[in-house]
């Protein structure tokens, strides 16, 4: 069902964990649909210099969140901006189609994590 | 590495006495038994041989069993056929919350077809109550259509006094046995059946075969039509090999049955006490005792969803199944759970393990060696039990 | 005694290495594909293989192949199901009067339920005439049915030339080509089929097991509810081992085609010429040469009846088949022989033989030293015989 | 499918033939059906000297003829009209049920040509 790439995020998932006073925090999804991740920001010059994650969901929740991760670590806030739900997919070597619509929302997450980073910014 | 299967309810190895049986069938004794020659007698002979073996363990005759593809198709047939049948006496159909998505999804399809529709609602244990019957019952109610006992959840429904009410309403009584037959005593006289539907591959036989008995003088429509065989009630060239098989197999569970009951029923305990003991926040899910299925565990862990438990579990040889959306595809957590109340992200926490034969205590133990870590690292990860040890 | 099976398009004996695969989707790889588990998965793999397999060989795509419980079950799906789907564009159905049971008693039983229905004739060779198609369609016209090659006579339809006229015309066209697939190619690209129906029991291997090919783009209401398997097209456990025999099947049919073509050609003619030749008034049923299945002989021998041929033959070992009533339990003779134009009594007496894998020249030998000299016993206590005699 | 007994009867079936100048020939059944039975009576007062039967048809047809004549010959001919396609059937251990109404009518050929032997002496 799951590619290998799938399989191996999803048992050793990097960057879990909370990120106390984190700069943005995103959530998506909901108990109703069964998947609901939680994406902690620490963002220095509109860099993410640090994130973390925290899943509940299927294997496709929980790996997507955790490649996401990988693939914005580091980047401008920018950049995480442009990294969509199906490149996460892509960069797992793909996800099987039902799950590409309720499981696969870690870049949302993301996005929602730097909205609530620049609403705090702008706020503050 | 150790493999664990505990998913029986979804399917059973084919027993090794029914594979070497049917054996001989696909490639000696391979006559089509609608033919007159030898070839086809020898079949003929064999499948009538089953029929018996069928009718008898069900207390039923030889002519009220017809021979499908499966549950699926014995399931159709009834409602299906019955409802054909009988639409001008009346078009109200009556089936429980918890019905297999065979009887659901058939009576779904009716109700857009314009007959009416009564889904009757369990208890938190998942259990009809015989009062939510009796109020259903409609002068124009053809048919009651409710389980023996539930696939996901193990509970046992009071069938034989829904079958009384049923009876003296005058309406047809279907039971869907396909997860008791083989497992606790399915009798048709009993349990006031019309129809009654079993499925060979949940007890150690083939899949693709099952069957539908049907009480003499109950008409139902026929779902394909052909060649007229069995009776014509079901066209199409017999599956005799796996209708040889179905018939060993039936066998074999009924001689087995008690005591078999009573090994699982060990197991079972074992393995429901132990997980309770060694998780926190574990909710069983269904009825305790006598009125569940001697081989069902089914709890909900919470904080946790149901895919990750089973991939993780997986990982390690141990063959489970769950209720949650994400094994299904569909959005929706088991309609079983939600119907007993559960709230969604319980509902998405479930895990069933269902035993057979050839479990041992070896292979409970080590389910409770595993399943302990597996939930305590699922936690680690998931916002919820963050948020409940943080508001608690 | 020696037994000579010569029935084989009612049904075959399952290829050994077909049965030996079948054997450990028995009773190691039994996973149910829906699970997630590697019981499931491996289960799932090999299930997807045997589907592309199938796909490959009838020169289609993977996801247009529906597998269903047989050839009547596919038959009913593409019928039923289309007509349910476009009922709303029109309610007009054409097929062919030779067409098999599973054909013919699903288009009877929608003409029933308000469709309209045109049946085809056919030509003294059991051929459909092409301006007879033309003539029949309608506006209204959803589905042409005809079949690829007649199971009792042999006789080859030119369904590509069909497919052709139908497709200009915009109605769907369904070949059941239970008789031809393994025997003849059978490419759906080139017989422009929308639907077709395949057998695994008629090419060594397993009963309870067929496929409808489905053309991407076409839409099918399902017979059957439930688990939504196969795309929602036919729900029910998958019956993976049968599957998996069948993929295996169809593989070796395509294989040794050719081959096994030309070898019981050969068997076939000399057992027409011999029959020809030693028996008198015998007229032989369906077309000379190419338009013939190559495994296929029908005569209608005068003034005897086709049961009494064949308990006679039995008798001696020999499973032939024969379009008589009196095996069918009607009072009616073949419908395929009557369409044909033969009278009553010609119908009665016609006799089928159809060779496999297995036959032998030996075989064929023994056919021709015994039936002769049943035809004579049986004529000598023929009232039509001496009446015959009599008169000429 | 058929008892032993009907098999016999098909196999060996007695008083195959015809009778040349019979007293009575009766026959039943038609090709349209399959089954033609004829049967040939010698009758001396009243009683069934000899019988004997041609039948195109099954082996139903074929082990039923063949049995009424063993179950008629030198009988009267009232108790021959008392005998019933139904006795015969019995006699030979049952039919399948399919053929109880087209195959099993050798008893109506038996009274058809006593009927025709009746008709002609009356005439005669
Ligand atoms: C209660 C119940 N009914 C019906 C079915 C369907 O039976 P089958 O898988 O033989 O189609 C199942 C199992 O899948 C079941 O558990
Ligand atoms: C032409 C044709 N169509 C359909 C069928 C039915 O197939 P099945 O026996 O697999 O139901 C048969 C054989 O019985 C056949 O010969």
């Amino acid at each position: 069902m799951y590619s290998q790439k799938v399989m191996e995020h999803f048992t050793n998932p990097r960057n879990v964990g909370e990120i106390p006073d984190a700069d943005g925090i995103g959530e998506v999804g909901n108990t109703q649909c069964g998947d609901v991740m939680r994406i902690y920001l620490d963002i220095e010059n509109d860099i993410i210099k640090d994130i973390k994650f925290k899943t509940f969901g299927c294997g496709a929740a929980v790996a997507t969140s955790s490649m996401v991760t990988e693939m914005v670590k580091g980047k401008t806030i920018a950049e995480a901006l442009e990294i969509s739900n199906q490149a996460v997919a892509e960069a797992l070597g793909g996800l099987p189609p039902q799950k590409m619509h309720c499981s696969n929302l870690a870049a949302d997450a993301v996005h929602a994590a730097i909205k609530d980073y620049l609403d705090k910014r702008n706020k503050g | 590495m150790r493999r664990v299967y505990l998913d029986h309810s979804a399917t059973t190895p084919v027993d090794r006495e029914v594979a070497d049986l049917m054996m001989v069938y696909f490639t000696e004794k391979y006559g089509n038994p609608s033919s007159i020659h030898s070839f086809g007698r020898e079949a003929r002979h064999a499948l009538e041989e089953a029929r018996s073996q069928v009718a008898g363990l069900l207390g039923a005759k030889p002519e009220e069993i017809t021979f499908t593809s499966g549950g699926t198709e014995a399931d159709n047939l009834a409602i299906l056929g019955l409802a054909e049948a009988r639409q001008e006496k009346g078009r109200h159909l009556i089936v429980s919350a918890i019905e297999h998505h065979a009887v659901l999804d058939t009576v779904k399809y009716l109700e857009k077809a314009g007959f009416a529709l009564t889904v009757l609602p369990v208890n938190s244990a998942g259990i009809v109550e015989l009062d939510e019957v009796i109020k259903s019952l409609r002068p124009d109610t053809i048919l009651v259509s409710v389980m023996h006992a539930n696939n996901e959840v193990g509970s046992i429904q009071p069938v034989a006094e829904i079958g009384r009410i049923v009876r003296e309403h005058g309406a047809a009584f279907h039971i869907d046995a396909v997860q008791t037959f083989g497992k606790i005593p399915v009798n048709v006289e009993e349990l006031k059946a019309d129809l009654l539907t079993i499925s060979a591959h949940k007890i150690y036989g083939p899949k693709g075969v099952g069957a539908l008995y049907v009480r003499k003088g109950v008409r139902i429509s026929p779902l394909m039509h052909g060649g007229g065989q069995e009776k014509k009630r079901r066209s199409g060239t017999e599956n005799t090999p796996a209708i040889i098989g179905f018939g060993k197999a039936c066998e074999l569970a009924v001689q087995r049955m008690t005591e078999e009951a009573e090994r699982v029923k060990k197991l079972r305990d074992t393995l429901l006490t132990g997980i309770v003991e060694s998780i926190k926040y574990v909710k069983v899910n269904g009825p305790q005792g006598d009125l569940r299925l001697p081989n069902n565990v089914n709890v909900s862990i919470e904080f946790v969803e149901g895919e990750s438990l089973l991939l993780s579990l997986d990982m390690l040889g141990i063959a489970a199944s769950s209720g949650s959306a994400c094994t299904s595809g569909s959005l929706d957590p088991s309609h079983v759970l939600l119907a007993m109340g559960l709230p969604h992200e319980i509902a998405h926490g479930s895990l069933r393990f269902t035993l057979g034969r050839q479990n041992t205590e070896e292979d409970v133990a080590y389910v409770l060696e595993h399943l302990p870590k597996i939930v305590e690292r699922l936690r680690k990860i998931s916002p919820l039990y963050d948020q409940f040890n943080k508001t608690k």
